[in-house]
């Protein structure tokens, strides 16, 4: 039998202000919120489990996963108690629970650990390109007269430096992802999800798979504008991340494509997409009217502006390249990349990013188990 | 008395009545009646002008009875009497017939109704005939008062009547005023200290000159009737005292239930689970600690002990969640980093400033959790050795449906409060009836909630039902204005239709003085005949139905006009 | 340890203030009722007709004081006499109300001024001096005979106030059938005579010669009393504020108050339970002929323990609840019957027992308060969590029914000024000490009583009038000085 | 008459019975036509002479009912009422009187229902058992 902690909220609570006792369940959340449906009651049963300090019941509900944060909730309770922030700080939680090297709670807790991590992962990608490059500046142009920026960073070494990043974060969210899963599916003695389940419930998957790529269930939400941006911003993201990892010899050229090109049109939407995700929410994060921005964690001012430099840094390298500007290109490359690898570094495995991987899952498993047959819980 | 002259009046009621009832045929059916001088109809007799109307023709058709057909009696028969009465003829030279609850509301057939209507007014204009007239009596109120009891309530009612100039008799049965609310440090929800509000009032009662405080006493029985009562007691270690009085004041208030019998919680088996009321005597001694002296870590107050579980007691005792939350405030204050649970049914936060002060509670990092005090109740038991707190309380929360565990050195059980055993002997001593908990049953629930159908007996405060203190002082003070009324009329009046006794047909068998509920008869040894004291009597007619030779009857309700109206109203509708 | 820590830190971080214990000593005063010299009246004013204002008044005439009782509307009777039955015992409020109603109407030493409002109040305890206004009537109290004949005949139809605007009165009329006094008035503001000089039909039909008289006009009346009872009572609370419950948007969501008129046999639909349907010029309201719903859902707690609106809880919705459910039950026997609480709060004295009869009775009780009622066709749908089934349900019923909270009327503060009393956050009069003196206010000789102190039922009003009443005749006799 | 309706009366306490047959009324529930109530203060006053004398002047069933035990208004008129009941009941039928045209009840003043069900069962049944002429025809009281 679970054992309830009284201390649990003030640990959550460090990772951000939200209501934590107001809560006296009328329900009204639940009712209110678009996206609940028949065995998904959120927010007002995480809340619960949060009120009691249910460590397990919390580690092995994805709710916290299937809410977008429209804050009709929040507007809605009769006390105050904030559901929608709650479940945001929720997510942190969890993401927090999932990681094993601890990295994600020091993040989310300390400021300080954040900064120096991004420091330390940009002054050795500094170091690396500017420093133990074997080949600096090439000042001479191409015929076409762009900057010969594959004889500054050869591609394929880059590329390389790609896989590896790629490898070490993939592998950290690999591993935070089974953790996910051992929590949410293995622990939760409610339900036995048969081997089985995982491969015949194409549903689930392809259900997954439809939520990863348009985010539908975002936009049930009462304003569609959010869902909206968040889309755009995320399919450039999305774009740029396969790109530059996986397709970089193809992305990374000397030659200057004419501007019809499919890598130059995909490069411009990118990066319009993530311009226009940025500024959406950014303008309302400062702004703080509706409730969806109304409570900024430090993390979320981290991602906001290490994307913006990143995006920014990336369109000055693309100017620079092309308008031959040898050691402007030179330098812009050397900062984006000190910007964005950190960044990838840290978010996608450890902090906001990873929700990239959680939300889909989550969406997964949930339907694994109401699809799985429900052990009677007397003493679960 | 002069021949009857029978004026008989029948209400529209709007159309309540008139729709079911042919009223208009049915007036000018009974003018036709035996001494009926007027017949009418109206929309609403009991309107001013409808009264108007009656006043009207008595004087004017110098009437000397009068029938009304409408409503029930229970309802109106006042307000006609008193029209009556305002027109100078006695009031009770009056008959109603209930032509609409017991005819127009009931049936759906408008001839059956007008027919049974027919039977009713008849039987009623039949019966008026053999009315007489009876005297209002009154008998004087002693100015002095008798009040059981010395809690918050009877303090109340005592300081009202004595500030008032008026003579109180205090008699408690313990050995300090004050009652329950004495034991308590601070009141919800503002958190007025304890002390500061009962202390003076117990001081001013015990310095009061026109109060005499009996402890440790009980009133054994009480002999009289309204306005005129009189007992005898022995005070501790006095010799026996007798006086007489007005009026009685009952607030004998409840007690905490002892929860042994619910092994669940282990209340006497483990150490540290106490009731509220022990709770509130460790925060006045300002100790907290547990029998083994450390400070408790989890304290967890359990809700409903013994209150809304048909095992136990079915009714709610209304002050349980208020004092449990009160406590989490205390507690929270004293011990800034203890963890507080507390196991609840439903939050009744309902006085005044009792919800904010909930809403504020639950931001003090106070675990609610909430089980089902009817099917499924928590359960304690004892920690393993491995465990960092004494018990474990078992409970499934009914809001996320899992069982889960509570940690806990110390249990707070909010048991239920209940009637005293006392509660019997005093509802004899002064003629008041209990409910099925034992709670003494009020004149009227709701427009009623402090007299008593005994005239001139009041109950006040929670021994007609648990409330909480502000509740008890209102109806301590609603039972004191009542007093002072009744004391600054001078009288009361008592019942009229009342039992005689014909002594020529009395055979003197005396069987219907054991069979009196208010030992109103009594026997004349001299005249070897019984007699009826009229204030006593209240008329049920028990000894009437009893006596072999007829002897008694009661005026008012007399044999003959219950034979007049039978009769009439078996023949009217012949056919 | 405990001492020190006092539980007296309680109350910084919550709102709530304590009481300064000097009221406390007030309260417990043996000082005189009326200050040195000046002289005491034993006459006292009551302001608000409602059962507190009725209790008090008898309380205090049947002692044989004189008592002016100053209601605004045209009767006595209150929210009360609006309602069908009482709870827990279920008998009907109308008759049990009515004879005292009456009792006051015939008491020589009540002086009735309906249609009447106090202006201002100055003096000190024992000898206060209050300006009452005596609006006109048009109608000779003394003369009229509550024949009805001018209100057949009056043309303009108005929405009757006592049946919470479910049936229509004229402009000439009778608050209700048994209203106290029992005599008709012109409302001035609808009258097209007194708007424009036309019409005048109802003097015309009026058999009693210059019964009804257009020229009456307002009168302020002036009188010294000793002490004051306030028992103005509350309002309800407007369920259009909250916007996710549809009233005033879909017809068959109705407020408690409405409903009560419903089911009561005097009601605009007789006492049939019917839907609210189109009448020929399309306005949605009761008739007498109609369709049976075959299912109700009443929601707890609107604008009641909402930090949006009343933080504070009404105490007597939950209970009022359960009586309209039995109602419906009575009524509609195969009709289903929903409610959606939060916490079931039946406090008093056979409560519990009347909640557990309902629940026996069928009533499906939810715990799990309605987020949003919306209309799909002809049904209305709420959407809720049920809590303890752990599931959200969106029911689909024909009629719902808001159990609308309780708030502090309107004039609350101008009176409160005029008095010289105070007001707690929530609105309500402030009693001079919670527990000892819930009647008592920071003016000697102006009490308070009823639900404008604080949430209340019926049983708690009576009594705690009484008890004001009590306080009155206190300090008259201690002022008359005759002792035992 | 063709079809026959029986005549009965019922002899009630108004505290409990007469209360609880107003409550039937103010919550508007139908019954037969059939009885004609007379009040009385309490069961106890009731003298079964009163009966005999109604089944004398054409009753054709008489319904008696009070308040429930231990709620009589008067401490214990029904108990007494009830002993009384026993012995007069088997009196008459020793005597040969149809005794189910007797009813004896409990009804309090919150059975509006309880009062209503009594009345239709008990009117059905001497409905059933047809004019009561037999008794009438001992003694020359009744005509018609």
């Amino acid at each position: 039998m679970e054992r309830v902690d009284a201390n649990l909220i003030n640990e959550v609570n460090k990772l951000g202000k939200g209501g934590w006792n107001e809560c006296f369940h009328c329900g009204t959340c639940t009712a209110t919120c678009a996206l609940t449906d028949e065995g998904l009651i959120f927010p007002r049963l995480s809340y619960n489990y949060l009120q009691m300090g249910l460590k397990d019941s919390l580690a092995s509900s994805v709710e916290p996963w299937l809410c977008y944060y429209c804050g009709n909730c929040s507007e809605k309770c009769p006390r105050d108690a904030n559901p929608a922030e709650t479940m945001m700080i929720l997510r942190r939680y969890l993401t927090s629970v999932y990681d094993w090297t601890g990295l994600s709670r020091k993040f989310y807790t300390s400021h300080w650990w954040e900064l120096i991590a991004v420091l330390v992962i940009g002054l050795s990608m500094v170091l690396l390109l500017g420093v133990f490059n074997p080949n600096g500046i090439v000042t001479e142009l191409n015929s076409e007269g762009g900057v010969k920026i594959n004889e500054m960073f050869p591609v394929h070494w880059v590329h390389i430096g790609d896989w590896i990043m790629a490898a070490a974060i993939g592998g950290l969210l690999i591993s935070n992802v089974i953790r996910m899963w051992y929590l949410v599916i293995y622990k939760d003695k409610t339900v036995r999800v048969p081997i089985s389940a995982y491969f015949t419930s194409f549903k689930a998957v392809s259900e997954a798979a439809v939520y990863f790529a348009t985010q539908k269930r975002f936009s049930k939400c009462d304003d569609k504008k959010y869902w909206a941006a968040h889309w755009v911003l995320m399919s450039g993201y999305v774009s740029l991340f396969t790109m530059i990892v996986l397709f970089l010899p193809w992305f990374q050229t000397e030659r200057i494509h004419a501007w019809y090109h499919p890598q130059r049109l995909l490069g411009y939407y990118a990066t319009f997409a993530l311009f226009y995700g940025l500024f959406f929410f950014l303008i309302g994060r400062i702004r703080k009217q509706r409730e969806i921005f109304k409570h900024s964690h430090l993390t979320d001012w981290f991602f906001v502006v290490m994307l913006f430099l990143t995006t920014l840094s990336g369109i000055l390298l693309h100017i620079f390249r092309i308008n031959g500007m040898p050691s402007e290109a030179y330098y812009s490359y050397i900062i984006h990349i000190a910007v964005l690898v950190p960044m990838l570094v840290i978010e996608v495995p450890f902090s906001k990013w990873a929700h990239l991987a959680y939300r889909p899952l989550a969406k997964y498993f949930s339907e694994l188990k109401k699809s799985a047959p429900r052990q009677m819980s007397t003493h679960g | 008395m002069d021949k009857p002259r029978i004026g008989m009046y029948i209400c529209w009621c709007g159309n309540n009545i008139a729709k079911m009832v042919d009223v208009e045929a049915l007036a000018e059916e009974m003018a036709s009646l035996p001494n009926v001088v007027v017949s009418k109809n109206y929309k609403y007799m009991c309107s001013d002008p409808g009264q108007d109307l009656i006043m009207k023709d008595i004087k004017e058709a110098n009437l000397n009875r009068v029938v009304v057909a409408a409503c029930s009696p229970r309802i109106h028969e006042m307000t006609f009497r008193k029209a009556l009465q305002n027109a100078g003829l006695n009031p009770y030279l009056f008959q109603m017939a209930n032509i609409r609850e017991h005819v127009s509301w009931v049936h759906t057939d408008r001839a059956e109704a007008t027919r049974k209507a027919r039977a009713l007014i008849r039987a009623a204009v039949t019966r008026v005939n053999h009315h007489i007239p009876l005297i209002e009596r009154a008998v004087t109120i002693h100015p002095a008062t008798l009040i059981i009891g010395g809690g918050i309530s009877g303090i109340n009612a005592a300081l009202d009547i004595a500030d008032a100039g008026k003579k109180v008799y205090l008699v408690e049965k313990s050995a300090e005023l004050g009652g329950l609310a004495s034991h308590v440090v601070e009141f919800y929800p503002y958190f007025d200290k304890g002390d500061a509000v009962i202390r003076p009032l117990i001081d001013r009662v015990e310095k009061h000159e026109n109060i005499e405080l009996f402890l440790e006493t009980e009133v054994k029985d009480i002999s009289g009737y309204v306005g005129n009562f009189e007992t005898a007691i022995t005070p501790k270690g006095g010799n026996e005292v007798k006086f007489s009085f007005g009026n009685i004041i009952v607030a004998v208030g409840l007690k905490p239930w002892d929860p042994s019998p619910l092994e669940n919680y282990g209340y006497g088996r483990f150490p540290d689970i106490i009731t509220s009321w022990e709770f509130d005597d460790w925060l006045a001694a300002g100790n907290l600690s547990k029998k083994n002296g450390k400070l408790p870590k989890n304290i967890a107050i359990i809700h409903c002990v013994g209150s809304r579980n048909s095992k136990y007691h079915e009714y709610c005792s209304r002050i349980c969640c208020m004092v449990a939350i009160k406590y989490a405030n205390q507690l929270r204050s004293a011990l800034p980093d203890a963890n507080i649970y507390e196991l609840y049914a439903d939050i009744r936060a309902i006085s005044k400033g009792c919800e904010e002060l909930y809403a504020a509670t639950s931001r003090k990092r106070v675990m609610f959790i909430m089980f089902d005090q009817e099917h499924d109740l928590p359960e304690i038991i004892k920690a393993d050795a491995s465990d960092s707190c004494d018990m474990i309380i078992r409970v499934k929360d009914t809001r996320i449906r899992k069982r889960v565990e509570v940690p806990a050195d110390m249990v707070i059980l909010m048991v239920s409060m209940e009637a005293r055993q006392s509660a019997k002997e005093v509802s004899h001593t002064v003629g008041v009836s209990l409910d099925k908990n034992h709670f003494f049953i009020e004149k009227h629930p709701k427009l009623d909630p402090v007299a008593t159908t005994t005239n001139g007996v009041y109950i006040v405060g929670s021994c007609q039902g648990p409330k909480d203190l502000p509740d008890c002082v209102s109806q301590g003070r609603a039972a004191a204005a009542r007093v002072l009324g009744s004391i600054s009329r001078g009288t009361a009046h008592v019942e009229v239709t009342t039992a005689y006794i014909n002594p020529a047909l009395c055979s003197a068998c005396r069987m219907c003085l054991d069979i009196c509920p208010y030992t109103a008869i009594s026997f004349d040894e001299s005249r070897k005949v019984s007699g009826v004291n009229e204030v006593l009597c209240q008329g049920c007619g028990t000894c009437v139905a009893l006596c072999r030779t007829k002897a008694i009857n009661i005026q008012g309700c007399s044999n003959d006009q219950l034979m007049a109206e039978l009769k009439a109203l078996l023949l009217s509708d012949a056919g | 340890m405990f001492k020190s820590s006092g539980a007296v830190l309680v109350y910084e971080d919550s709102n709530l203030t304590p009481i300064p214990m000097v009221t406390v000593m007030f309260d417990n005063n043996t000082e005189e009722v009326a200050p040195e010299g000046s002289p005491f009246q034993t006459n006292t004013l009551v302001i608000g007709g409602g059962i507190a204002g009725i209790q008090a008044s008898l309380e205090i005439a049947n002692a044989g004081h004189k008592v002016y009782l100053v209601e605004k509307t045209g009767t006595i009777g209150g929210y009360m006499a609006t309602f069908d039955k009482t709870f827990p015992t279920l008998d009907c409020a109308a008759c049990i109300l009515t004879p005292k109603m009456v009792e006051v109407g015939q008491n020589p030493n009540i002086k009735l001024l309906t249609c009447s409002e106090v202006t201002s109040i100055d003096g000190t305890s024992g000898d206060y001096h209050v300006k009452i206004l005596v609006k006109a009537r048009y109608v000779n109290l003394a003369t009229c005979i509550g024949c009805g004949t001018c209100a057949e005949k009056c043309p303009v139809r108005v929405q009757s106030e006592f049946d919470a605007a479910t049936t229509m009165r004229k402009a000439v009329y009778i608050p209700f059938p048994q209203a106290v006094p029992n005599k008709y008035l012109i409302d001035s503001e609808h009258c097209t005579y007194l708007q424009a000089k036309k019409c005048g039909v109802c003097a015309k039909v009026c058999p009693v010669p210059d019964c009804i008289n257009y020229q009456e006009q307002d009168e302020e009346l002036e009188i010294t009393v000793g002490n004051i009872i306030i028992s103005t009572g509350f309002k309800p609370f407007d369920a259009a504020r909250d916007d996710r419950f549809g009233y005033g948007k879909f017809p068959n969501v109705v407020t408690s108050l409405e409903f009560e008129r419903v089911v009561n046999a005097s009601g605009p639909s007789g006492g049939n339970i019917f839907l609210r349907t189109q009448d020929k010029k399309g306005n949605w309201i009761f008739q007498p002929e109609g369709t049976k719903p075959e299912s109700i859902a009443i929601i707890h707690c609107i604008g009641s323990r909402d930090e949006h609106f009343n933080k504070y809880c009404s105490k007597v919705c939950c209970m009022y609840s359960l009586k309209l459910a039995h109602l419906v039950v009575e009524k509609l026997p195969d009709a289903k019957v929903y409610e959606y609480f939060i916490d079931i709060r039946a406090f008093g004295k056979g409560y519990e027992e009347f909640y557990k009869r309902i629940e026996q009775e069928g009533v499906h009780l939810i715990r799990g308060r309605t987020a949003k009622v919306e209309q799909k066709n002809d049904k209305l749908v709420l959407r809720s969590e049920d809590i303890e089934g752990g599931k959200i349900i969106a029911q689909e019923v024909d009629m719902v029914i808001l159990a609308v909270g309780l708030e502090p009327r309107s004039d609350a503060e101008h009176l409160a000024n005029m008095a010289g009393i105070s007001r707690g956050d929530d609105g309500w009069f402030k009693e001079l000490n919670y527990v000892t003196d819930s009647t008592g206010t920071s003016q000697q000789g102006i009490l308070i009583a009823g639900f404008c102190q604080g949430p209340k039922d019926i049983p708690d009003t009576v009594v705690q009038a009484s008890a004001a009443a009590s306080r009155v005749l206190r300090n008259i006799l201690k002022s008359s000085g005759e002792t035992v | 008459m063709s079809e026959f309706e029986p005549k009965l009366t019922a002899f009630v306490c108004t505290w409990c019975t007469y209360a609880g047959a107003d409550l039937a009324g103010t919550s508007r529930i139908k019954y037969e036509p059939n009885v004609r109530l007379i009040r009385f203060p309490c069961t106890g006053r009731i003298d079964f002479m009163f009966i005999l004398k109604a089944f004398e002047n054409g009753a054709d069933g008489v319904i008696v009912s009070g308040c429930h035990p231990n709620d009589c208004h008067y401490v214990c008129g029904n108990f007494h009422a009830r002993r009384r009941w026993i012995v007069f009941r088997a009196l008459v039928d020793f005597l040969g009187f149809d005794i189910k045209r007797l009813c004896f009840s409990w009804v309090s003043a919150a059975e509006g229902t309880a009062w209503a069900e009594i009345v239709n069962t008990f009117t059905e049944e001497v409905r059933a058992l047809g004019p009561y002429n037999e008794y009438r025809d001992m003694d020359g009281t009744f005509t018609s």
